[in-house]
């Protein structure tokens, strides 16, 4: 919390040290806030944590760069676009990750709890699963549950049963407070007010849950417009600590009301994430083989972009070939 | 001319035709669905325009009772929220939906599944040094605990359906009781906040449901198929005693449904 | 859950039974639920069990006629325009309704848990006070903490010492979930879809924690105009059992959009509440000497009701004396 | 002319304006302040036109940083969210900004408040059969337990002002551990959520601070008033040691500001 300060992308990746712990916002291949990310590659970020609701080809491109040390979530893939996510099941394989499997919903129970300030959150979801198998708690397993890191808690999970209605055995997950939440949003006011279109996701969660907040911003518009309809937005000003204004921040996920997912490119990197070699080639095209989010633009061409470009009633392209008909 | 209730015949329709027919008829008028990304969609679709005008649906990422005039690909498209009733994020699909108690039918999908029902979508292998990883749980393994019925949509192959999947990433209808790790029925597991569970599974083959005891067995065979190709086609030991007949193919109507209003642009049908 | 019924008002208390439990919508004097409220008094319902996130004039109205028994809650008054819940006060003094004292917050939590499906919420909130004094727990005293009504949680609360994290206790608060939510909304859909303008409350959940759900709304919209904008909606069609249609429905309380509180009207009823006789006059002029809400709307007159109707743009009455100047 | 940032002569200025300013001086610029209904909002809106442009105000039915150009009579009120940054509702102020963590100042009212700072609105007398109920403790001790700072704006009298409150509604310097019972700090209580206390109680004759031991001590006395008179005010043992001197009075330009922009209704200025 404070003042919240306009800075370049460059700037904003160089907060993030070496072994933080991230979350980001969006779910699977929407507004992940990708020029950040591919930032954050570029300057050669490592060992981060990473608590995820839900992966996408974000986590993916920090996977194949192998910078992740733990990834804590439930999923990870492309969708329709690229049915696993490589990077990290490979990591998994080659034990060169941890990874820590909770459900959807327990993630969700752990950002929510961590932005209520509460130590956990009860659910009686995905009992009986292999996810409560005490012998899969891979962070324990590591020695890392020792309570030497405040950001790992002691226990993967409690059964706990309650004493109020006798309903039995429901399970507590742990809170999840990132030391960095990194945002992309289509709307920040000029003053830090945030709002997004269409379903929110997890992002006030994410914010709220989170030490700091970087938000990369689609446009940055006046505050009054969006204090115009306070019920439709996701975060106060004092909530937010960084604003990097930057269009197309989210491509090739897509940004509801701005631009569509680019299926195509994310298929391209699918197919590269397959193997070491073919993802550093990739990287070296359009990670480190562009200077900045400029030339990124400038050689997906005008004529994509106008493509992906919503509908601005819809929300969504309808200019976009989506299939095979 | 065919009249649009009239029932297609073999080679009139190809098998993820009637696989979308077959989990559409699965949906009852009025039911509260929870649907995951791919098949599910283009199924509680077709429910909709068919059999089941007043199902409505929630996709996780927070579209509550949207109706998509484009097809979704993900729950997260934008297109889910279309006209939606309240567009919301995850803490309202999971807490403010699921398990505040509103959802009847959870229409899910999975990679592998055993004979009680239990899914595997995380590993395959020993969960210590896995051989290969899948995409993880997803919301799969939550809609599945406390939807008050289950149906998931698959491919049948020898190797998905097990005797005993590597991971149980979804519950079936016998579990774990952790931290002990007794083996226990669904309903022991969830005791007071049981609501029901998997009821039907939808393949490319036939039509399996699940007896008292929980325990897989199939339904109907789709046209084409006999009972011994299906069970030849699973691990484990399946029950074909109880097969009731052929599964209905699709009618012409429901296939220009599928091919004109559900899915013109192609995404998921050919 | 099901299909939805429009119904009238007459109807609509004609649901409740003596001893039911019920929550409303609104906050102190806003949004709540009043010709409805009324219709229970003049229908002479009793043993009523309210569950209320804070209580207000209808809590009086319920109050006065003797319909309440129990009363869980953590506030009762009337704003500005009356600052005590004389009749809930009373009834304390001379024990004819059981209190039960929780702070603003556990409220929320417990109204929250219930809403979730979950048995309780924790919070850190309100520690170290006599609302958490084992002593002072009224349904306790009463004998009603046995197990016997599902409606009341064995233990009022419960020190929680947590695992994960080692933060030391925090309180969990057991989930309410009434028999009956009396919702006042702006506007419901032809559909069912709900909306409120303004601040929340809880009205979202208030009406995912009951059983049964019934909605007196200011007007029924075109379904299309409220899902065009969906992130302002508050609840699905499916969540509602039962809606009246019923302008002023909220009066003398205020509903943002429509029309300003009654603060006059308020006044008069406060100074009624201070006595049984007072109260009982005020109920005959006021709910037995109308026969329904359009003799009552006809009472109240059009140049009363002109003043207090809410500017278009601010939400808010802008013709009504507020003040000395 | 008399110059804006002139201090108003004794006579120039009533009791409650005195209260007013004295409260919104409380106010740091910046600050991010959960404010309850009366005589806290016209403190916060009056800090944010002098010394605390920057501060925000959450109210606790659901406004987030509103920015009402008609002063709200309750917090409830729609002229709370007019400009706001978010409307939403309690589980949004409480959860997701209270113990969220935001609030560096709770801006509060009173009924009864002890020499540790624990307030009483719930009841005169034993709380099994009290001889008079107060509207009960409403959100006060939530935001009480849970800002970094809390200022309490409250009526002077012998009566208000007690050795022990009745029923400790909201939480001060010294409390008990539940379930024993134990008298403990408040740091004790709150353990790893402590986060700050009661910092200062502002009457119509004085503004009190609390010590190292979290009792409460006389800081400033408004002019006009002795400090004895204000300790003959009280019922416990006042502390008059460490008064600092007399209250600054308003300004003339505070005076303007709260009778034409702040309250030129009249509602909570007579």
């Amino acid at each position: 919390m404070g003042k919240i300060q306009t800075i370049t992308l460059q700037e904003a990746a160089g907060l993030i040290q070496d072994g933080d712990m991230l979350t980001f916002s969006g779910f699977t291949i929407w507004r992940r806030p990708m020029a950040l990310v591919y930032e954050l590659v570029r300057q050669g970020k490592k060992d981060l944590h990473l608590f995820e609701v839900n992966g996408g080809t974000h986590t993916e491109v920090l996977a194949g760069a192998g910078a992740i040390k733990i990834w804590e979530s439930c999923w990870v893939g492309h969708e329709l676009y690229g049915k696993l996510g490589e990077g990290v099941a490979r990591s998994q394989v080659e034990n060169t990750i941890i990874v820590e499997d909770y459900s959807h919903a327990h993630c969700v129970a752990r950002l929510l709890a961590g932005a209520y300030g509460l130590p956990f959150m009860p659910t009686p979801l995905s009992m009986g699963t292999d996810i409560l198998n005490p012998a899969y708690d891979n962070l324990k397993k590591a020695g890392l549950r020792d309570g030497s890191n405040p950001k790992i808690p002691k226990q993967k999970y409690l059964m706990y049963e309650e004493p109020f209605f006798d309903k039995g055995a429901l399970v507590l997950v742990p809170a999840v407070n990132a030391d960095w939440a990194l945002i992309y949003a289509s709307q920040v006011g000029s003053e830090g007010t945030v709002r997004v279109n269409a379903q929110t996701y997890t992002d006030p969660e994410a914010i709220k849950a989170a030490k700091k907040v970087i938000v990369i911003a689609e446009e940055i518009v006046p505050e009054t417009y969006l204090r115009d309809d306070p019920t439709k937005n996701l975060a106060a000003p004092y909530a937010i600590d960084y604003i990097v204004e930057l269009p197309w921040g989210a491509h090739p996920t897509g940004s509801q009301g701005y631009y569509d997912v680019d299926a195509d490119f994310i298929r391209q990197f699918y197919a590269a994430s397959k193997s070491k070699e073919k993802y550093d080639e990739w990287a070296q095209e359009w990670i480190f083989g562009v200077a900045n989010h400029d030339e990124y633009l400038e050689k997906l061409g005008v004529s994509k972009l106008e493509k992906l470009k919503a509908n601005t009633v819809l929300g969504y392209s309808t200019r976009m070939k989506r299939g095979s008909r | 001319m065919t009249a649009k209730n009239e029932l297609c015949k073999p080679g009139e329709y190809k098998a993820i035709d009637l696989l979308a027919v077959a989990a559409a008829r699965e949906v009852n008028d009025g039911d509260i669905v929870f649907a995951g990304t791919g098949l599910p969609m283009l199924a509680i679709m077709l429910a909709q325009l068919t059999n089941a005008p007043n199902a409505v649906c929630i996709y996780e990422a927070g579209s509550i009772d949207g109706r998509p005039i484009d097809l979704p690909t993900s729950v997260g498209d934008a297109r889910c929220a279309y006209q939606g009733s309240i567009s919301a994020g995850l803490t309202e699909s999971f807490y403010g939906q699921l398990t505040c108690g509103y959802v009847d039918l959870g229409f899910l999908g999975g990679a592998e599944i055993d004979k009680y029902g239990n899914v595997n979508t995380t590993v395959v292998g020993d969960y210590a040094s896995p051989s290969k990883r899948f995409t993880g749980s997803g919301g799969n393994p939550d809609i599945n605990s406390y939807a008050r019925r289950t149906v998931f949509i698959m491919v049948q192959e020898k190797r998905r359906f097990k005797e005993n999947v590597d991971y149980i990433t979804s519950p079936g209808w016998r579990l774990k009781k952790w931290p002990s790790g007794e083996w226990a029925t669904r309903k022991e597991v969830y005791g007071k906040y049981y609501q029901g569970g998997p009821e039907a599974v939808i393949t490319n083959m036939g039509v399996f449901r699940f007896d008292e005891e929980g325990i897989m067995y199939l339904d109907t065979v789709h046209p084409g198929y006999t009972a011994e190709q299906v069970k030849d086609n699973c691990s484990f030991d399946l029950n074909i005693s109880r097969v009731t007949g052929e599964t209905k193919p699709p009618t012409y109507g429901e296939i220009e449904l599928l091919y004109t209003r559900v899915d013109p642009e192609g995404i998921f049908l050919p």
